[in-house]
């Protein structure tokens, strides 16, 4: 789960990180009220779940309260619009004000944990404050990690070593080892999949500062931060994938008008893949998940045509513990309230495919059966043309 | 066959929940000996009249000789299970439950990691060798056949999908293995294709790979390097956007190597055989075969 | 370092383990209030550092507050004398009066680090309120040990096995996991050498509790709990001891006559093996320690020498860290404020030995130089004959 | 000779402080190659105008190929230290610094114990091999001579007594190693005993147990059934009251294994010659090695 930075600037502070001073405004007066509090010059910046919001205008330095309050009326209540985001945008309901420090140096500093390695990786760059990703691509020799072993968990040397690689001032190594500790602390404690400082910076006064902040929370870990959840704002995901979430459907919208449904993430993926594979653009990833009954699967399929992009569903099941014939009553239970005219093509194997066929055939839906991959794709293309 | 055969003797961890005695009866019923179930309180009693029960995994072990335990036990409590199993002395460890946080799986990992211990999974459908009718996971048994191809995957019912495809094409199952979908599991490609590698019922591997991590680079040095045996790879995820969650908490690309096209090219350096689209896994199984 | 039972049981609570209701009085009034509050029939216990109290008569049950006074004015102010003290006894300036809280169990649980497991290890048994050596004695197969790994730590299995293995009823082994896992983060979270409860009791109404608590603390692991040092109870240790512990001088009161001071702690331990071997009998352990210089020297032998029972000194030195020369130098210095008449011994070797002796002998203080351990025995027990 | 010899080369962590400083001093006159030093913030200078100071002991082994450690960081630093060295590679890591929290060294031991590395100590005067004029720690250089015994133990002056024993006796040593008086060390009797059983340069051992834990008697049973080479074994602290902390935070009763007399039974039967008395270790070697 995505919280927004200034989220994740308070919780780096109750773990002894230092950030900006500033505060978060809802609206233009509050804005300038913390400006005014700081003393006039300000960051006003966009509260959002989405990266590259410099570039797209959601980062505003103004020089008194007035303009932060100017900042503040171009930003609450508008979408902004990034390189990360759809044409649609992510609402800005908040905005955050904090003084504007003055920087030597950016760097950037981030923790996630590694799949290979099966540990938390500590990753550090003296190029901070750009796209890690870019970095990587062009520099990839200043990218530095260090793998912290979960038996130990994480060691000063580490903070060390890393910051000397950095080419940090000797005055400055322990400081930033201490916040790469810090760092590493919310990152356990906090049961995060990635904590991110881009950019920490270097002050020209030596001191060490998160101009930034970004943690992503595992949602898995939830049952033991009760408080978790109150951190997520709903507001910034798409509503379908809101609604999904509650019913424990795993659905990602996409651009296309493909609706799909299927049950299992890796087929599920591997659907959208044909579809592209044939000049097709699936809508959504829509994985019903284990343990489906047939309520989940008319909920599934709700939430498919609930889309208005859809303009043709593809509906794939291969029966194992989510039976062919429960999927298929799931279906006709929800076509029966929507009645949506879109043409639904449905492939079915495993576990009574054929009663699930059955079923559908004796509902009165028109659903067009099909045997395999290949002839849905063929199937979804000749109701495409139409 | 790998992991698991006619001697394998499964306790069902989590036996008295739905989950766990809806599957434990069905791997029963495809041919799976099932020795024991354990749920802490519910010791001394047997399970539809059939299966003992006991409170802890030691004394499962130790009243029953189970070697291979099957988790069903909910996220919360399943790092305990899962230990409580490696301790017990338990050789191969399928657990099927979803939703382990992901720093509990480095603790397990770390842990285990020296053990003579095989965890498959979290987040996982099992494995079957259907030639010893032993089927330790939740996966439809009826679409597999005794044979000689060996399939490991990330994905659940892609596997599925996979294996119906190589029964439809001719081709039986020696093993088959889904490693799970989390980004850290406690068995990788690697593991299970060394064990492939060295089996004398395996003439080659399908595997199926996704986006997120880099367990199929790993997988493409290893064969490389050493992997004696024909392999059809599949991975899927090509056209998922990036920093999105697809379903799997491991499928999601958060850098370069995360990528399916990485992958794919990986593997296909590394000399496996790429399957064209995933409803063609059998097809070029058996074209690969052939070579 | 040892702290009181009522301050274990303190550090017990807040870490979520169930212990009797009371509070700790000073005063006979005190007692009796505390008793009065919980209802009237309580249990008094004497507050010392020593096992064995029970038999010693440090623990009274009474049925009302006046009682429960006269218990308090018969323990306050006098000194306990149990199998574990010496026939000094110790003091007891405070006692915990708690509830009577009705058994129909007891247990034993407890937690130490293995030296070879080089783990924790949680020890249980069924035959708790007895002194665990006689039961490991009588019946080993009664003690269950459980390892903690460091990797996973403390896992509600290991709870669970243990607790049924000590044929818990069924319906109380989740509370008993529970308590084993509070157990062990108090272990891990306050650095303890050891945690013991002994005994945990089962009511007849299936709740558990720590009936008695003992909490030694890793006197290494200070630096990161500053509020440890606090709960030390000089008074419960020897005068002497406290006093060298000022100066980081390991010394532990004995019985016999003859004072001894070595550098190091295992030539200290063969000293004093050799001094027994001779029918002697040493009156103390003392390691100078590590990096001595003239003046730790010097407080060392003043200790020795405070001891009254002490009859006669010897003084082991082998020069390594600490030269022979810095020794006698502290010897002398020492000796010149103190003016013992006490024989001394003195056997010097390795690094600046000559050096030392020279000025031993030099200073004019009646030393008798020895070249060897057999050497030194023999001048011992001359001494020891006058 | 085993652990440190003429190939050794030496990093001092903590080469800034007061006892590093001392220490390093004495080891160089002995004849050790000091070839580096570490101390954060110190990088870049030169220690006594001769070693070259590093920030981290990463730098110090790239730069200088350091493959011993010598630890005089204070104890709650000392932690970090260990692991730093483990990290860089370093193969024999000698810590001298006392009182170390118990989990802290438990930790370590956790972390190190499936890597090549031996840790020596803490709490420990270090290790010397005469024969190589290389002295990696706190004990009296002039004390040895080279020569086929080999000496282990818990303590630290009392080992410098032995070897003084020895030397006078006319027996020189191969390596000495003290493990050190905590109640969790890097190494055991057990460890430098199995390099003892494999060094041509070795023709008998001198142990030196103390009362507190079972490490001599895991020693025992190790030399029962697989050392070669006779033994010649002290245990001090038969007259220690239990309960009582004899100056090591190792030394200390709590049990019936942690006496003295239990150490001596157990050694005695493995086959061990027993030291009569503190003052007769060097004869009683020579005249086990007669036997």
């Amino acid at each position: 789960m995505k919280i927004h930075e200034h989220q994740a600037k308070a919780i780096f502070a109750r773990y002894g990180i230092p950030v900006p001073e500033g505060g978060v405004a809802s609206t233009p007066q509050e804005a300038r009220e913390i400006a005014q509090r700081l003393g006039g010059r300000v960051v006003v910046k966009a509260q959002v779940h989405a990266g590259g919001r410099g570039r797209a205008g959601g980062i505003k330095v103004v020089d008194s309260p007035e303009a932060a309050q100017q900042a503040a009326v171009a930003l609450l209540g508008k979408h902004l619009v990034t390189h990360q985001t759809g044409p649609e945008g992510v609402p800005v309901s908040k905005v955050l004000v904090e003084q504007v420090v003055p920087v030597e140096r950016e760097l950037y500093l981030a923790i996630v944990v590694d799949g290979s390695g099966k540990a938390p990786v500590i990753i550090g760059s003296e190029a901070g404050g750009m796209d890690i990703e870019e970095v990587a691509a062009i520099h990839p020799e200043k990218i530095l990690q260090v793998r912290v072993d979960p038996i130990i968990g994480f060691q000063p040397y580490m903070g060390r070593d890393l910051a000397y690689a950095m080419h940090l001032p000797s005055a400055v190594v322990r400081n930033a080892a201490t916040i790469i500790g810090n760092l590493h602390r919310v990152f356990i404690d906090e049961d995060a999949t990635l904590a991110e400082i881009n950019p920490l910076v270097l002050t020209p006064d030596g001191k060490l500062l998160a101009l930034d902040g970004k943690l992503n929370l595992d949602d898995d870990a939830f049952f033991r931060h009760p408080t978790h959840q109150q951190l997520q704002d709903p507001e910034q995901e798409d509503p379908l994938e809101v609604e999904a979430g509650k019913y424990d459907i795993s659905y990602v919208k996409l651009d296309g008008d493909v609706g799909c449904m299927v049950n299992g993430a890796g087929l599920a993926m591997a659907t959208l893949d044909v579809i592209n594979a044939a000049h097709a653009q699936p809508a959504n990833f829509l994985d019903i998940g284990g343990g489906g009954d047939e309520a989940k699967v008319a909920q599934a399929f709700r939430l498919v045509v609930a889309d208005p992009k859809v303009k043709r569903v593809f509906i794939n099941v291969f029966g194992g513990i989510l039976r062919c014939d429960v999927a298929a009553r799931g279906i006709v239970q929800a076509y029966g309230e929507l009645k949506t005219p879109m043409p639904i093509v449905v492939r079915m194997r495993g576990t009574n495919a054929e009663e699930g066929r059955q079923i559908l055939n004796d509902s009165g839906i028109p659903v067009r059966l099909v045997a395999d991959l290949k002839e849905a794709i063929a199937q979804l293309q000749q109701v495409g043309r139409r | 066959m790998i992991l698991v055969n006619e001697n394998t003797r499964v306790v069902v961890q989590g036996i008295t929940g739905r989950e766990g005695g809806f599957h434990a009866e069905r791997c029963m019923a495809y041919g799976t000996q099932i020795v024991a179930g354990v749920t802490p309180g519910r010791g001394g009693t047997l399970w539809q009249d059939k299966v003992p029960v006991f409170d802890t995994m030691e004394q499962a072990v130790r009243e029953t000789g189970a070697n291979c335990s099957l988790i069903f036990v909910p996220a919360p409590f399943a790092t305990d299970a899962i230990l409580e199993a490696v301790d017990a002395g338990i050789g191969v460890i399928a657990c099927i439950t979803e939703g382990i946080p992901v720093q509990e799986s480095v603790k397990v990992y770390s842990y285990l990691k020296d053990k003579r211990v095989h965890l498959i999974g979290p987040n996982c459908p099992g494995l079957i060798s259907p030639g010893a009718r032993c089927k330790v996971g939740i996966m439809p048994g009826d679409i597999h056949r005794p044979g000689t191809i060996g399939v490991v995957s990330r994905s659940g019912t892609l596997t599925y999908e996979a294996v119906a495809q190589l029964t439809e094409a001719g081709l039986g199952q020696s093993t088959c293995v889904g490693i799970g979908g989390d980004p850290v599991t406690g068995t990788d490609f690697v593991d299970i294709l060394k064990l492939f590698n060295k089996d004398p019922d395996t003439e080659g591997v399908v595997l199926i790979g996704e986006i997120g991590g880099a367990k199929e680079q790993e997988a493409a040095r290893y064969i490389k390097r050493s992997f004696k045996k024909p392999v059809v790879a599949l991975v899927v995820g090509a056209t998922a956007p990036p920093g999105k969650r697809m379903g799997h908490a491991g499928a999601i690309i958060t850098g370069v190597s995360g990528r399916a096209e990485e992958k794919i090219r990986a593997l296909r350096e590394a000399g496996a055989t790429i399957v064209p689209s995933p409803g063609e896994i059998g097809v070029t199984m058996k074209r690969a075969l052939r070579r």
